[in-house]
């Protein structure tokens, strides 16, 4: 458990590594999906398997799959991938950097923090994540509606952005 | 490095109108052209008494700067010859004149003699002389008696009427 | 005092709605009748010295000159403006007299307030219509860069002023003119004491202006149209050194050691400007360049910190601001008919202004410290206190005094003796209200001769 | 723009602003300025031209940024300390993280510098809510959270005056040089906040006022840049007159009201027993004031070749309505007497 | 400090160097953004998880909502700087430089 | 009359510095006695009021 919990951690440093090391578009995306990934492993792990399934399908399902459609738009001739050379350097600056953050907190680090807290219920069909969303339907009225709000705002936000006919339709460079 | 709200302000050139192999030509001049309206407007207003407007108008496109440079000296004709009586105020000569009067009323009639009249029967500048004459009094009086010329206690103690505790 | 000031602000007023016909008559015969009124401050018969007392405003033996004198010169800045403007739109005109009058309210704010910070409020809020003035009605473009250096060089001294008189107030609590000097000396000793010192007098110190940060005083003098030098010259030099008088009584034991610098740079100061003075060109920049240099001489005597400094200082700011204003006034004659400040383009007018000639030659004696004139008293008592202190000062003010002599009568000659050039041989003649304006001028200043300790101060 | 469209975001501009003034947990605080970023975006680029498509971009990436850097300092002090409550903050790490984010968010030097880039690309009536209503949030926030070190702030502030000043000099486009003009003001702002943090408020006030007064005189003008301001006095020559005060009333000068923040300031900080500091800061006030005078130059205090009876371009005959302008004008010339009350006022 | 709390801290921590020092794309920008608020989501949701705290987990899908919104306001900005600058190359976002 | 009303039309702004005057001076007036009211007050001041005569501070 723990060695799977190391490996996900780390992985997910690794995905963010490889969004922020700058690879063409395309790459990057695919980093996220990584960090996705490892992120509703880790939630799992944690013992909120709710959280983790809203995030891989919200968050995976929905925006990611808006954003790679949106890095396949970007067709370079020539993408920058993990090898190229300016790309690999930041990606080694990076690592670098995090194992000697990492080394610097790296005593007071134990072990049984991987334990979820409710270990014991870990068999319980009510769980608290999922309690807290029905709360969140029940009781938290006035997020709901500033939450839809948004939502609603955010349509407007972008249609107006992307309106504008004259400027003729979207151009595939 | 650049201007959002350029467009719109540019002064809309005249010459633009013309055929384009004078436009370069016509614009230079409209620069020209574009300080006679404002010599012609300007005549009515201020060189009224003004015998020669065209020569004038040159030394006005000139020395924009010096406004009242284009009034007196330099080939103009001095207020003096339409009025006399010039007093250096205005080149109206009843204001002209109705200026001087008060000028020389207010600032040396009044001002200056009032002014004076009353700084002189002013009441004791500082109350300087009546201490001086207090003071000399004073000695004479003490040489006179014997006394020292001043005390220790210099106000009578007893005339000093202090807050006592009650109304403290 | 409000019997003063109100009738000031309602000059704006009046400004604004007169016709335009009687704008100038009707501003003229009302800034007389103001400045009629406030000879009444010259009544002083109190024994705290303070009068005409209310909450934030006073005036004492100190101020109440240069109060008089900001209400003198207001009738006749509107005076000498009256030609040069005329050829604007009248509500240029209205909009200049209005500058002109928001000034003398702030001046006589500044040298009435009973409170420093008042002072230095006032102090600073002379700087935007004397800015106005000089850039919009200057002559030259280098006004902007005059303007520049005249707004730059006060703020950058009086900012640090401001946190000294801020600091002042966390030690002692009050800033009271009335009570400053009551309360318990400061013990200064540390480094930023003296640093606060100065910090307490290089405002002043610009404004006055010292040897060594004069510079921009002969480019706004210069730039300035000939009201601006007027009250430039006259008024507004002088509240540096009200300033300094009034903060001397609270600096008391550093200044004795720290003020040498100072006065050996302000006594220099004097024969530098004057040597300038000597091989100047330029008329108005000559008279900055005296102002300067007669300002050195003030300087030093209210360093001294002697009552005969004081007083001396006193006379010679209030002489000096008639006589330095009447010069420009002069000047501008001149240059409204030749349109050129160079003095060897404007040679011998005596011969074509024979009258003007009585003028010049009188405020070029004045100017050099003739003897009954109150100029001559003011720079013997501070030359005298300044000997007193150390004889070889005699040395610098000795010298100071003979270049004075000197460059007056370089001026007078220049101008109003030798052959005339050809090409002012067609120049108009002087008005009537140029003579009234250097009457109004020279004979308060004569006046002054058979009154003096009007203009003595404190000390006496 | 549709009016239906430009209603609600405009309402939701306000709502933004007013969850972050109501909330007390810094979730819903970082709610309502999302809410403000998303709402002003649209506002910005309405004209779709590229400059303002760019500055829509760049503003959107700097205050994403701000934004999650405020909730990740949250989320990091409630792994810390367990805690989501505004006034509560406790551990410094958490809170300098917030003060770089909120920094970042209203332009505070050294992070300043999408500020005088997005200003440039807006009209003048969105710079003016960008630089005077999207300030108040982030200052409510700053406001609550009590920095238990100063130097954080004190170094923001000195930075900002400096750079505000500094960076001013060289522009002539107005826009940017009220952006840079911004950012001085902002700092004097941050300079007082560990010490008095009702002083921030007045300071933020008087500043208010000020801008809009600005912005309203530009706008009128629509002049945005120095060249267009030399021939406004053909167009409305009072409020030309008027508006050299104004500028110097923002560059500080003494009986206006933008002296009133400053002398105050000043005050407190020699309080605090700085005096240095506060010599320093009021020094490089100087710096601003030179642009602002440049300002003024150009528009009123030298004659521009042109005469006001001769080739007046046009006259401009004001449709839109002068009150705010007038008032906020009078408000940023003449307030200066009324400090105790503005004091009074502030003070809690 | 928690591996768990290291993990997610300098996640962001990478997102904001990402964004803050390569600036080529305004897409890779964006995503690097995404990283920033994907890590955010797993630090309030862990959060909540260990301190088994009901009334919380609300909170990340909150965060979710508004991270959401963010995007698509950024894609749209993107779909809009394409369309006026040409590309969304960021060094083309030049033209209010000084 | 005619006149008179005409000058009075022309000149009416005379009035104004005047008018300053005449309040600038009352109100200079309230002040000193605001400003000396503490002399009745004053033990050191204070003395036997004359009959009718009225204090200043009331």
């Amino acid at each position: 458990m723990t060695f799977i919990m190391y490996l996900l951690l780390f992985l997910l440093i690794l995905g963010l590594v490889a969004v922020a090391s700058n690879p063409s578009p395309y790459f990057a995306a695919l980093g996220l999906v990584l960090v996705a990934g490892m992120g509703c492993g880790v939630l799992v792990s944690h013992g909120g398997p709710f959280l983790s399934l809203i995030l891989f399908l919200i968050y995976l399902g929905g925006m990611l799959v808006v954003f790679a459609y949106s890095a396949a738009l970007a067709a370079e001739p020539y993408p920058e991938t993990w090898g190229s050379r300016p790309v690999i350097m930041s990606v080694m600056i990076y690592v670098l950097g995090v194992l000697l953050v990492g080394g610097i907190f790296w005593g007071g680090w134990y072990e049984s923090s991987w334990m979820s807290v409710d270990e014991l219920m870990e068999f319980s069909i009510l769980r608290g994540d999922m309690a807290g969303v029905a709360m969140m339907y029940s009781s938290g009225g006035l997020m709901l509606i500033i939450s839809a709000w948004v939502l609603l705002l955010t349509l407007f936000v972008v249609l107006e952005l992307t309106r504008g006919l004259n400027r003729g339709a979207l151009r595939a460079v | 490095m650049t201007s959002k709200g350029g467009q719109g302000d540019q002064f809309p050139i005249p010459g633009s109108l013309y055929p384009s192999e004078t436009v370069e030509m016509f614009t230079r001049l409209s620069r020209f052209r574009s300080a006679f309206p404002r010599l012609y407007s300007r005549q009515p207003v201020r060189f009224v008494s003004q015998s020669k407007p065209t020569g004038a108008a040159g030394s006005t496109a000139v020395t924009e700067l010096h406004p009242a440079a284009d009034k007196a000296g330099h080939g103009e004709v001095s207020q003096y010859v339409k009025n006399p009586d010039y007093h250096g105020f205005s080149s109206d000569p009843v204001v002209d004149e109705w200026n001087m009067r008060v000028g020389f009323f207010f600032g040396i009639s009044v001002a200056l003699v009032l002014g004076a009249t009353f700084i002189h029967y002013l009441p004791d500048h500082g109350m300087r002389q009546w201490a001086r004459r207090e003071a000399e009094c004073v000695i004479q009086q003490r040489e006179k008696e014997g006394l020292p010329l001043i005390e220790e206690n210099y106000y009578d103690p007893s005339k000093i009427v202090l807050p006592s505790a009650r109304n403290e | 005092m409000l019997k003063i000031l109100l009738p000031t602000l309602m000059l704006v007023p009046t400004i604004w709605v007169t016709p335009a016909k009687w704008l100038w008559p009707t501003t003229l015969a009302h800034s007389f009748l103001i400045a009629l009124t406030s000879f009444s401050w010259l009544k002083n018969f109190s024994e705290t010295g303070w009068m005409s007392l209310n909450k934030y405003m006073a005036t004492d033996a100190l101020s109440t000159p240069l109060l008089v004198l900001t209400c003198w010169l207001l009738p006749l800045m509107i005076l000498a403006s009256q030609n040069h403007t005329s050829a604007e739109p009248i509500n240029r005109q209205r909009m200049y007299i209005t500058l002109l009058t928001s000034l003398q309210f702030f001046l006589i704010l500044a040298f009435s307030a009973t409170e420093i910070i008042m002072f230095y409020v006032m102090f600073e809020a002379t700087l935007i219509p004397t800015l106005i003035i000089i850039t919009r009605w200057g002559n030259q473009t280098e006004r902007l860069n005059a303007g520049t250096y005249f707004l730059f060089y006060t703020l950058a001294g009086s900012l640090p002023l401001l946190v000294a008189l801020l600091l002042l107030q966390n030690n002692t609590g009050t800033l009271s003119l009335l009570t400053i000097q009551f309360s318990d000396p400061i013990l200064l000793s540390t480094y930023a004491d003296k640093i606060w010192w100065a910090g307490c007098l290089i405002a002043f110190l610009v404004k006055m202006p010292l040897y060594g940060v004069h510079l921009w005083l002969p480019k706004a003098h210069v730039e300035a149209p000939i009201a601006g030098s007027m009250i430039l010259a006259a008024v507004l030099l002088k509240l540096g050194g009200y300033g300094m008088l009034r903060m001397m009584t609270v600096l008391e034991p550093l200044t004795k050691e720290l003020s040498y610098p100072f006065i050996i740079l302000a006594l220099w100061g004097i024969i530098m400007t004057g040597s300038i003075c000597l091989r100047q060109t330029d008329l108005k920049s000559l008279i900055a360049y005296s102002s300067v240099s007669h300002m050195g001489l003030v300087a030093g005597g209210i360093l001294i910190q002697t009552p005969w400094g004081f007083t001396g200082a006193l006379i010679l700011m209030i002489a000096h601001g008639l006589t330095s204003s009447a010069l420009f006034c002069l000047a501008n004659t001149n240059y409204e008919r030749t349109h050129s400040r160079t003095m060897i383009l404007a040679r011998g007018m005596q011969m074509v202004l024979p009258l003007m000639t009585t003028w010049w030659f009188i405020a070029s004696l004045a100017n050099l410290a003739l003897p009954p004139l109150p100029n001559l008293m003011g720079e013997l008592m501070i030359i005298t206190s300044l000997f007193n202190w150390s004889w070889w000062t005699i040395a610098l003010t000795g010298t100071g005094t003979l270049i004075t002599a000197g460059y007056s009568l370089y001026m007078f000659l220049m101008t109003q003796r030798g052959p005339i050039p050809l090409h002012i041989t067609a120049i108009e003649p002087s008005h009537s209200r140029e003579h009234l304006l250097i009457f109004l001028h020279l004979l308060p200043l004569l006046l002054l001769i058979l009154k003096p300790e009007l203009i003595w101060g404190w000390t006496f | 723009m549709n009016p239906l469209i430009l209603t609600i975001l405009l309402f939701a501009l306000g709502l933004g602003t007013t969850i972050t003034f109501m909330s007390s947990h810094w979730l819903f605080a970082w709610m309502g300025l999302e809410i403000n970023t998303l709402a002003i975006i649209p506002l910005m680029t309405q004209h779709h031209h590229p400059r303002s498509t760019e500055a829509g971009t760049k503003y959107f990436l700097a205050q994403a940024t701000a934004a999650a850097m405020l909730l990740f300092a949250s989320v990091t002090n409630a792994w810390l300390t367990g805690q989501w409550d505004i006034l509560q903050m406790s551990h410094p790490l958490p809170t300098t993280m917030i003060t770089l984010a909120l920094a970042l968010k209203i332009g505070l030097a050294p992070l300043h510098s999408w500020l005088p880039e997005v200003l440039q690309g807006l009209d003048l009536t969105t710079g003016l809510i960008l630089s005077t209503w999207q300030k108040l949030a982030p200052f409510a926030l700053l406001l609550q959270i009590n920095p238990t070190n100063p130097t954080v702030l004190i170094m923001l502030g000195i930075t900002s005056t400096l750079v505000g000043g500094w960076g001013g000099l060289n522009q002539t486009q107005l826009r940017k040089i009220l952006a840079y003009s911004s950012i001085a003001h902002l700092g004097w702002m941050a300079l007082i906040l560990p010490f008095y943090p009702s002083l921030t408020l007045l300071a933020l006030l008087t500043y208010l006022i000020m801008t809009l007064s600005t912005f309203l005189v530009f706008k009128l003008n629509k002049a945005t840049n120095i060249n267009t301001l030399a021939i406004s006095w053909s167009k409305t020559p009072i409020i030309t007159t008027l508006t050299p005060l104004l500028l110097l009333s923002l560059g500080g000068l003494p009986p206006l009201t933008g002296f009133m923040p400053k002398w105050f300031i000043l005050q407190e900080l020699t309080k605090q027993n700085l005096p240095l500091l506060a010599t320093f800061t009021a020094l490089t006030a100087l710096l601003s004031l030179y642009f602002y005078l440049r300002l003024s130059y150009s528009m009123t205090l030298t004659m521009f070749p042109n005469n006001l009876m001769g080739t007046t371009p046009w006259r401009f005959f004001t449709q839109s309505t002068s009150l705010p302008l007038a008032l906020s004008i009078s408000m940023a010339i003449a307030l200066l007497p009324l400090a105790p009350a503005m004091m009074a006022l502030l003070t809690p | 400090m928690t591996p768990t709390h290291f993990a997610f801290s300098s996640a962001f921590m990478l997102g904001l160097m990402g964004l803050a020092f390569h600036r080529q794309h305004l897409l890779s920008a964006l995503l690097c953004l995404e990283g920033m608020m994907l890590s955010l989501f797993i630090a309030l949701s862990l959060w909540t998880l260990q301190l088994d705290s009901t009334s919380f987990s609300a909170s990340p899908m909150l965060l979710l909502a508004f991270s959401a919104c963010e995007a698509s306001a950024g894609l749209a900005l993107l779909v809009a700087t394409t369309r006026t600058h040409g590309s969304d190359q960021l060094q083309n976002l030049n033209l209010l430089q000084c | 009359m005619v006149n008179f009303v005409a000058l009075a039309r022309e000149h009416w702004v005379n009035i104004l510095v005047p008018m300053g005057f005449v309040i600038g001076w009352y109100l200079d007036k309230q002040q000193d006695q605001k400003l000396t009211a503490f002399r009745n007050k004053s033990v050191l001041y204070s003395r036997e009021l004359k009959p009718g005569e009225e204090v200043t501070w009331k």
